[in-house]
């Protein structure tokens, strides 16, 4: 959303309705999921999504700590989403800001959402989300990393969680908005969805749209999550062809 | 009979009665609970209100003060926006740094604030890069009997729009001045119990939820933030219903916001 | 206390004897408490006093945390006194600074001289103070506030705990000092007092006082506790004929 | 024989001792412990001074920097007290951030210096609005057996009493000079022991005792702080009693404090 | 089997494997493992790498910024190291404020570039007392399969070599520039292992450790950072020879961290 | 080591080769140390070497705090070096900074390597030093009255830890850097001496040094270890003698 007093608002739309990359206002950004690229973790998960670089770890079934969140009756999940100092253009202090904390809160709602915690009670499922290399939609990003991740380390999931972000940019609903876009849009939806059950489990919106252009940013939103989902299986399909590192043929 | 056991036999009966179309305290399903708010309830703030929404309770305190833009800004004045729910207001809150809820409640009161632009802050800048107006929106939880995303919504804007700057006490005007608001961002929660979804959850109805969607609307009638919280799933045909919704709720709220009846 | 290089002194007194708002030496200011304004706590109170307006919780006995604070053989109580960030003129960082953490123990350590804390063993009592505005005086105005939430929760106590400020301004010993006074006053005493016993449980001061003027103070605060107490028994017999919220009628 | 049941049977016994007007030490009820004071303890200091009140031990530092008044204070200096009681001094110590107990031994000894003006903060001032002196009181306690209120209060006001602002080094002035300080306050602690109120408590009478008040007096004979603690209480008659042994005790220990035999 | 016996297990098996001078990997005592590098990996980076060693991962990036000099060095730019240690590396990190191992390495790493004078921090100052280039490297660990210093130095270096200042960006140049770096550091990690003394240990060879030295070199072979770790010790003999064997181990990364075959 | 840009840099070595303040290159500063001079520690030391004022105190073998770093088969050593605020030319924040962490890190580690931790399963042995006034060689003062300190309260160890620091001025290789030697000198390292194996506990460096120097620098700081190996045994028998405190008759 646009900063007030910020500099100008560049062109993000031509006049042949192309965004300032080329693409088509349906269009995603390219993107690359590799399985398994770290060896410490349980199950993890690269993801390059336009100019994104997004790891996500898994660690768990295993104990709870601090040891007083632990629950009876299932496994407790928990988010961090961190993004590394040199991800962003101004170097961000280490440490979980504000932000952060709020993103790793709905990223571990919409995994209880998913994942079959009763079969693991009085342990921990620990998600981690580090991002390098930050260019809008890493909270969409880091959810697919990490849907990828937990499945890499066996976690039993109703589905995997494909997300993306909709947004608005002069005036027309945009599918998947990079920086420039994010920054001088009038609005930013990303969502995740459940795939077999057409449910959206994270969903957050700021800027403004009329009832209609929400509607349709549903609509698109869920038809690029179907997208998504494809690379998301394929990338769990390869795992067991490559066991290459992040990075390692970029 | 144990506080788990006893937490679990109200979750059955408050998702029982949905699924009936009933709610424990009698509402239906689309009603919200009595709102009453009481601008200017503390002096020592620069505007302010108690909001009752039910027997939730929130203050809300507005300060103004003269502080330096961000370099990246620096025709803007700041806005920060700061939730305490302090464990006074509920057996569920610890001591200790804001916690994720807390975190929670700010960003997204915070977020609706400076999409519906009710306040502009260009207006805030005194000497541009130089000195600027800092407006601190302070949201303190007194009584946490659910919905505290709304409550604490419109103690926010009932707070900014009977604002006052201080700007004789800070030597930059002869006199005061009311704060010039615009749009007033109203939020509207609802949580899924079973099939049925209800509008402003007490706290029960929070507990038993399967999903929870807040949705903030201007007087435009546009949509200008969203949060989907708790565990639980909404498919695009459910949030476009509860859209319609808050739009007639928060038509509703904002004129006694802004110092109308409720 | 007078900050050195701070603004001129006012007149606190007049020719005729009375203070800025045109109390007598040794008159309250308006106090009125309501007993058990709030839903969720086992027992609440709100308390204005002048300017001031104070809200306290009490939630107990329940299971005490952090664990490692647990004692045998009672109860602990743990008292936690904050301002609110908008509860005085220049804002307030929220959280607790050293002044408020200071406070916080005395208060427990005299509500532990007369809550019967060993009828409850392994357990805690919190008790939470929330200042929503400041006029001089708040610690008082939080331990009457707490001390009727207390009651409210039917904890049993040896008696309850009526608090007030005994000052001087001007060379004279005045009763309840509001801001202005305070600011500008040559000494602060707050005291509490075991009304049934005669003792104080709380007293602390600052300025300087001949120990003349000390005892009378000590005189003029027992005095003036005991009208506050009457207030406070009050408080706890309306509650059952009145349940309204903070601000109410105000 | 568990460390629980033993510090029961301590108490028992220092009250048991207390009710026949004796101590586990052999003092009378009214007697201080020993007191030595070495200033200059501290080279790196601008004042120090090393304080052993019976086995309790207390260094204090004071360092003066230059800094900025606060923005209400323009022509006053700024005093900031600061008391560490690390886990070194007593098993009951714990790492970590100030605890309570810190924070109080800290704010009684800086009201105190404050009420009695030991230091004329406009004096620190070097450029109203611009530059001042900040003076840290640092209190170190070394070895925790009881009293730290009275050991840091003469610790601190010994190391104000021999402490030089370093004008000099800062480039301010020509040379050195001695701190002005006035008025030196002195805290003198008590604890009740059943019907027994004592002076200067030891470790095992704070741990037996039934309330503790301590009273800080000028040597113009006023009360400038007072400062109740612990569990217990005391009557009206009780403190007028303690204010003048108070005064008694404090004449003697600030001549210590300035230099003189204690 | 139980994690803590699995554990120890392990390390009886790298133990007696090392007594007959072998490795669990297959490699000889002073055999490195195989060294990747990819520059400019992080393009919001002002420079990056990518470094694999074996199976450990770190990322570095340096982003340059302008600030004020530190008072007591108003000629000279500032250069700041901070190494996370992100639970997402390994089972054995935590969440939460850096722990002391994070601090070690950060520390470790940023003493051999300030004696190694890798940076001349005296270009970087823009105008004394004023302006100055501030220099951030900040490691990040992705993958803890051992040796993370060693990781994270050729992480940094790497980075350092590659890095460009962004002058024209903050408006202080007509064009950005390559940041100018003097000597590489190079530290190089042996571990204890019964009577074998290992280079480069893997995470199960640190666990077995009965001590752990870590020596930085620079090009002009002089050995410019020491860091012993871990619980065990080393003869002044086992140092020499350490040494030695440093240097050599240091002369071939040198030349894959300026961007030569590794 | 030299900051950059800082003052201009004082001769360190006269044209006799004598040092700053009249020491020969392998010469100590002196050395006074007194065990058992605290009275609530289990054990205690002080240490004034040259400039520097050191205290340590042990407590323990008892019960680990927190709870979750207990180790079932052996002891916990945990320490904590901790500068006073006025310990240093320009006052230090109280608290632990970088530098104190790492320096806690590598003493700890030191003294894991020799007491004899698996005799008391389930404890903590807790090592506490406070530099008073700090001059350089802080750590190795520390380590010495850390090691007194521990003899003093009765944990058994393989050794008593001798240390000190040997660093590089004005090209020669010399014993015990004070402050302006290190300051302005060209390395510095810290070592600390099992003396009865000859082995290195602690080992640390900065600065430059060829191979041939580290190796001399090696051997000049073993001798070293042991005279000051002698006077830390010479305390211990002087313990029985007197009880003083610190400070006493310095």
């Amino acid at each position: 959303m646009g900063s007030v007093g910020a500099k100008e608002v560049p062109v993000l739309l031509s006049p042949e309705g192309l965004r300032i990359d080329g693409r088509k206002l349906d269009e995603l950004r390219p993107i690359r999921i590799r399985a398994g690229p770290l060896h410490q973790a349980d199950g993890s998960a690269f993801v390059e999504w336009g100019a994104n670089k997004v790891m996500a770890a898994v660690y768990g079934p295993r104990e709870v700590h601090p040891r007083h969140l632990q629950q009876n009756n299932k496994a407790v999940i928990q988010c961090r989403y961190n993004m590394a100092a040199f991800s962003v253009d101004e170097r961000k202090r280490p440490g979980l800001d504000r932000r952060s904390q709020e993103i790793s809160k709905v990223i571990a709602e919409a995994f209880e959402s998913v994942v079959f915690a009763e079969e693991y009670p009085r342990t921990s499922i620990d998600v981690y989300i580090e991002v390098l290399q930050a260019n809008a939609g890493t909270r969409c990003a880091g959810l697919v990393a990490a849907s990828v991740a937990l499945a890499d380390a066996g976690i039993p999931m109703a589905d995997l969680l494909p997300a993306v972000a909709v947004g608005k940019i002069d005036g027309k609903i945009a599918l998947d908005l990079k920086k420039e876009e994010d920054n001088f849009g009038e609005a930013d939806l990303p969502m995740a969805l459940v795939p077999q059950s057409g449910r959206l489990v994270l969903l957050q919106m700021e800027g403004h749209m009329t009832p209609e252009e929400l509607s349709r940013s549903l609509d698109l939103g869920v038809a690029g999550c179907k997208v998504i989902y494809e690379k998301m299986k394929q990338a769990l399909r390869d795992r067991y062809a490559t066991t290459e590192l992040p990075g390692g043929s970029a | 009979m144990s506080g788990e056991v006893a937490s679990e036999l109200r979750t059955t009966h408050v998702l029982d009665l949905a699924a009936s179309g009933k709610r424990l305290d009698g509402r239906a399903l689309d009603e919200y609970r009595a709102v009453s708010i009481e601008p200017g309830f503390i002096a020592t703030a620069d505007g302010s209100a108690l909001v009752r929404l039910g027997d939730t309770v929130v203050a809300a305190g507005v300060k103004l003060e003269l502080g330096k833009p961000f370099p990246d800004t620096p025709n803007a004045g700041v806005l920060t926006t700061n939730a305490e729910l302090v464990p006074l207001s509920s057996p569920t809150f610890e001591p200790g740094p804001p916690q994720p809820g807390a975190i929670e409640v700010s960003r997204v009161v915070d977020r609706a604030i400076r999409a519906a632009e009710t306040i502009d802050l260009a207006r805030l800048c005194v000497t541009p890069g130089e000195k600027t107006w800092v407006c601190y929106v302070d949201l303190h939880v007194l009584d946490h009997s659910g919905n505290l995303i709304d409550a604490a919504m419109l103690a926010g804007v009932s707070a900014l729009a009977h604002a006052v700057v201080p700007a004789k006490r800070f030597g930059v005007a002869e006199a005061d001045y009311a704060l010039a608001v615009g749009h007033l961002p109203i939020e509207c929660t609802f949580v899924r119990l079973g099939d049925a979804i209800v509008v402003d959850p007490t706290f029960d109805e929070e507990q038993a939820a399967q999903g929870r969607l807040t949705i903030a609307t201007d007087e435009l009638g546009r949509v200008v933030a969203m949060q989907k919280g708790l565990v639980g799933a909404f498919s695009p045909d459910d949030v476009r219903s509860m859209v319609s919704r808050a739009l007639a709720h928060g038509d509703r709220l904002r004129a006694a916001a802004r110092g109308g009846p409720a």
